[in-house]
C-alpha cells in the first residue's frame, strides 16, 4: 500500500496536474456517461418518469436506463410524494447503492412537499431534508424532457468532480458530525 | 510444458474474446432492444453509441466494492470467477477455421456440453454467499433450469454425433454436408432454445427475474464483480452461438478460406441477434412453464429428433 | 524421485495432493458451502486421474454427471434444507477413535494387499477412440449397458416417487 | 508411492467421514469420496500390465465399464439425495443420530 500512497503523492505533484486531471476527466466521462437510474417512483410523476424510458423520449440515448437492483444503479431517481412512513424505505435503497451515488429530485412533492407542504401530517417536506440531493426538477408533474435535461444537468456537475482529497462530498454538509469526526 | 504456455495463451485469447464479445453485444442488444421498441437506443456517446459499453465498464470499476455484511466473504468473491472460467474455457474446443480448434480433442462435443455447465456451480455459491433470500430463490431456480435444460440440449448435439460418427468437432466438421441442416432443423432449434436457458437470457431469465427477485442471483453484487456475471453472460451467448454457426448450420464449410470465415462470424452474429430478439419479443416464462417445457416438449423433441437421425444416417 | 521429475510425475504429485487436501476438507469441514466446493474440486480432480490414465472421455463425462449435475443436486439439497435457518450451518462430527482405527486399518488392508502388483511408473496407454468405446458399450456389454440403463430409469422413477409422495 | 496408496487414503478418507459425520448431507458427500476412489482405482489397475497375463485389459472396455458405474453411482446419489430430502422436509431433522424414528417406535 505504502507504494500505491506514494505514487499517488507523485502523481500530485507533477505541477500541472496532468495526469490526474485527465484520469479525472476520464472517469467523470464513464461516470457521467453511464448514469444508471434506480426509479424510485412513488406517485404520479412515476408515470412521467416510466415514459422517460420510452420511446419518444427515450433515456438510452444517454445511457440511462432503469435497474430494479440498488447494488447496480448510480443515480436515484425519487420521482413522487414520500411520506413519513416511505422514507425509511427510501433512505435505505440510498444507502444500498454503491458510491459514487447522486440523486434526482423530481417533482414538486420531492423537491418541497408541493401541494402538500401546508396543512399534512404524512408528507415529507422535500427529500432534501434526508438525501443529499444533486439536482432539483420543478414541475407537477415535470414533463420527461425536464428529467431528460436533469440528467445532462448531472453530467455536467460530475465533470467538475475530481479524485483528488480536497474533493468535499455533498453527504458531508449534510451531516455536520461526521464532517467534525473528519 | 508447451501444452500449458499453449493453455495459458489461449486462455488469455479466450477471456479477451469474451470481454470483447460482451463490450459489443450488450452494445449490439440495446441498440436492437431500441428498435424492437421503437426506440433508437445508446446514441451519445461516441458515433452511434459505440462507446456507451466502454463508458459503463469504466463507470463499474470505478463503483464502491460492496460486499454484505452477513456474506460469506471468500465464497462472494470466489462466485463470479467460478461464473466466468468454465464459459471461457468452453471457447477453447470451437472449430474458429478449417482444421484448427485451440483444443483440438476427441471428445470435444462433449466438453462444450459439459463444462459451460459448471457455471451453475458459481451462480448457486454466489446466490447462498450472498445471505440474501431473493438472491437464494435466484439460485435454486438457476439450478433447477440448468439441470433440466442440459439434457435436451446435450440430445440435441448427439444426432450430430450420430450423424458424423465422432464426438471431435473437426471431425464434424469435416462430414458436415448441406442436408444436415434438413436433417437437424427441430435439433437445432431445440439447441438453441436450451442455449438460451442455459445462459438464464430472457424468455428463461426467471433466475435474475427483475419483477419478483429484483436481480435474482447477482442482487448482492456491485460494481465489477457484477459486470464478470455480466461477461460471463454474455461471452457463453457467443459461444454457444459460436459452436451452433459451426457444427449444425457448417460455419466455414460454405465457402473455402477467408470467405468461409466470413460466413462463420455472419452466421454467428445472426444467431446472437436472434438471442437477442427472442429476449426482448417475449415475456418471460413462469418457473413451473419453464419446467414443463424442458420436459414435456424439449426433451421428447429432442429425443425423437435423435431417433429420426439414427434411422435416416445410412443415406446421409 | 528426482529423475522422474517430468510433466507426469508433476501432474500426479499436483492431483494427489489436491484430491487428498479436498478430500479432507470434506471430511473434516465444520462450513456446509466449504464442504460443497470442496467435494466439487474433488470431484474435478478424479477427472484429472481419469485423465492422467488417458481416459479422456470419462473424464469429461465425470464433468459432466458429478461436477454439473451431482454437485449441483447437493448443493440443493443444501439450500433447500438449510435455507429457514439463520446464521452459519455447523456441520458436527463425533470423532472416535474406533472410526480412525476402522478408516485407517481398511485403507492399510488395500494398500498392503495390493502392494506388489502395482508398478511405480505407470505404461503409456493407447488412448481410446471414442468409436471403439461404442463399439463396445453396443457390443460385448450390450447386456450391461442395458442393464444400467433399466437402472438409471428406475433411479429417475423412484425420485418421482419418493417427492410425487410428499405431496400429499 | 504410486496412485493406490492416494486412492486407498482417500477411500479410508471417505470411510472416516461415513462414520464421524453426524449430518445426513455430509455423509453422502464422505459417500461419494469413497465411490469416487474406487472408481479411480479400478480404472487406474484395470490399465496395468502385472494384473492379467494379456497385459492389462483392452482401454476401450475400461473406459465403457467406468462410464457404466459412473453412470450407476449417480444415479444412486441422486436417489440418496431425494430420500433426504424427503426425510428431512417429513421430520425436520437432518442429523444422523435424530432419524431414530425406525428404532424407538417399533
Amino acid at each position: 500500500m505504502a507504494l500505491v500512497d506514494r505514487l499517488g503523492s507523485a502523481l500530485e505533484s507533477i505541477p500541472s496536474g496532468i495526469i490526474l486531471a485527465s484520469l479525472d476527466s476520464l472517469s467523470n466521462w464513464a461516470k457521467g456517461h453511464s448514469l444508471w437510474a434506480m426509479p424510485m417512483g412513488t406517485a404520479c410523476c412515476a408515470m412521467e418518469l416510466i415514459a422517460a424510458s420510452f420511446n419518444k423520449f427515450d433515456f438510452d440515448r444517454h445511457g440511462t436506463f432503469p435497474r430494479p437492483d440498488p447494488r447496480h444503479t448510480d443515480v436515484m431517481i425519487v420521482a413522487g410524494t414520500i411520506t413519513y412512513k416511505m422514507q425509511p424505505a427510501v433512505q435505505r435503497l440510498y444507502e444500498q447503492m454503491p458510491d459514487p451515488k447522486w440523486v434526482i429530485a423530481m417533482g414538486n412533492c420531492t423537491v418541497n412537499g408541493g401541494i402538500f407542504h401546508y396543512d399534512t401530517y404524512s408528507v415529507v417536506r422535500g427529500i432534501d431534508t434526508f438525501l443529499p440531493v444533486d439536482i432539483y426538477v420543478a414541475g407537477c408533474p415535470p414533463r420527461p424532457e425536464a428529467l431528460q435535461d436533469a440528467v445532462l444537468q448531472l453530467r455536467e456537475k460530475i465533470r467538475t468532480e475530481s479524485f483528488g482529497p480536497n474533493t468535499e462530498r455533498a453527504v458531508d454538509w449534510l451531516l455536520p458530525e461526521s464532517r467534525e469526526r473528519s | 510444458m508447451s501444452g500449458f504456455v499453449g493453455g495459458l495463451i489461449w486462455g488469455l485469447a479466450a477471456g479477451t474474446l469474451i470481454a470483447i464479445a460482451a463490450l459489443f453485444g450488450v452494445w449490439w442488444e440495446r441498440k436492437v432492444a431500441g428498435r424492437i421498441q421503437m426506440r433508437i437506443g445508446p446514441q451519445t456517446t461516441g458515433p452511434a453509441g459505440i462507446l456507451q459499453t466502454i463508458a459503463d465498464t469504466l463507470k463499474l470499476i470505478l463503483k464502491e466494492d460492496i460486499t454484505p455484511d452477513q456474506a460469506d466473504v471468500r465464497v462472494f468473491r470466489l462466485a463470479p470467477l467460478v461464473v466466468f472460467v468454465p464459459v471461457a474455457m468452453s471457447f477453447s474446443v470451437i472449430p474458429f477455421a478449417a482444421g484448427f480448434a485451440p483444443l483440438d480433442t476427441s471428445v470435444g462435443m462433449l466438453f462444450f456440453l459439459a463444462v459451460p455447465a459448471l457455471s451453475v456451480i458459481g451462480i448457486l455459491l454466489g446466490g447462498w454467499s450472498s445471505r440474501n433470500t431473493y438472491a437464494t430463490i435466484g439460485a435454486i431456480r438457476a439450478a433447477a433450469q440448468m439441470i433440466s435444460y442440459e439434457l435436451p440440449r446435450a440430445l440435441a448435439v448427439l444426432s450430430l454425433v450420430v450423424l458424423a460418427g465422432s464426438i471431435r468437432p473437426l471431425d464434424v466438421m469435416a462430414a458436415w454436408s448441406p442436408w444436415w441442416i434438413i436433417a437437424t432443423a427441430p435439433g437445432f432449434i431445440v439447441y438453441f432454445i436450451a442455449s438460451i436457458a442455459e445462459v438464464n437470457r430472457g424468455p428463461f431469465d426467471i433466475p435474475e427475474a427483475e419483477s419478483e427477485l429484483v436481480a435474482g442471483y447477482f442482487a448482492d453484487y456491485s460494481g465489477i464483480r457484477w459486470s464478470i456475471f455480466m461477461m460471463a453472460e454474455y461471452g457463453g451467448m457467443v459461444a454457444a452461438s459460436l459452436f451452433g454457426a459451426a457444427v449444425f448450420l457448417g460455419g466455414w464449410n460454405w465457402l473455402p478460406g477467408i470467405g468461409g470465415i466470413l460466413v462463420f462470424v455472419a452466421l454467428t452474429l445472426a444467431l446472437v441477434t436472434a438471442m437477442v430478439w427472442v429476449k426482448w419479443t417475449y415475456p418471460r416464462l413462469r418457473a413451473d412453464q419453464l419446467m414443463s417445457f424442458a420436459w414435456k416438449i424439449m426433451t421428447p423433441a429432442a429425443i425423437v429428433q435423435l431417433v429420426v437421425v439414427a434411422v435416416i444416417a445410412p443415406w446421409l | 524421485m528426482i529423475a522422474e521429475f517430468s510433466a507426469s510425475s508433476i501432474a500426479f504429485w499436483l492431483l494427489s495432493a489436491v484430491s487428498i487436501g479436498s478430500a479432507a476438507v470434506v471430511v473434516f469441514t465444520r462450513d456446509v458451502m466449504r464442504l460443497a466446493i470442496s467435494l466439487g474440486v474433488f470431484f474435478l480432480t478424479v477427472a484429472g486421474w481419469y485423465l492422467y490414465f488417458t481416459h479422456a472421455f470419462l473424464a469429461v463425462a465425470q464433468v459432466f454427471l458429478y461436477a454439473g449435475g451431482v454437485l449441483v443436486l447437493v448443493l440443493f439439497a443444501i439450500m433447500f434444507l438449510r435455507r429457514s435457518k439463520a446464521g452459519e450451518p455447523i456441520l458436527e462430527s463425533r470423532h472416535s477413535t474406533d472410526s480412525v482405527v476402522i478408516a485407517v486399518g481398511l485403507g492399510f488392508l488395500v494398500v498392503m494387499s495390493l502392494r506388489d502388483r502395482v508398478p511405480i511408473a505407470l505404461p503409456q496407454q493407447a488412448f481410446p477412440t471414442t468409436t471403439e468405446l461404442a463399439d463396445i458399450l453396443l457390443g460385448p456389454m450390450l447386456p450391461h449397458l442395458a442393464a444400467v440403463s433399466l437402472l438409471l430409469l428406475v433411479a429417475c422413477v423412484s425420485v418421482l416417487v419418493v417427492f410425487g409422495g410428499e405431496r400429499e | 508411492m504410486n496412485f493406490v496408496l492416494v486412492a486407498s487414503i482417500l477411500f479410508g478418507l471417505g470411510l472416516y467421514g461415513v462414520l464421524s459425520r453426524r449430518d445426513v448431507i455430509a455423509v453422502l458427500a464422505s459417500v461419494e469420496l469413497m465411490l469416487g476412489a474406487a472408481t479411480v482405482m479400478l480404472v487406474g489397475l484395470a490399465g496395468l500390465p502385472s494384473l492379467s497375463s494379456q497385459g492389462g485389459a483392452d482401454p476401450g472396455t475400461i473406459e465403457a465399464t467406468g462410464l457404466l458405474l459412473l453412470v450407476m453411482a449417480a444415479a444412486a446419489a441422486a436417489v440418496g439425495l431425494a430420500l433426504l430430502v424427503a426425510i428431512a422436509r417429513s421430520t425436520g431433522r437432518t442429523r444422523t443420530d435424530e432419524l431414530t424414528d425406525v428404532r424407538d417406535r417399533p
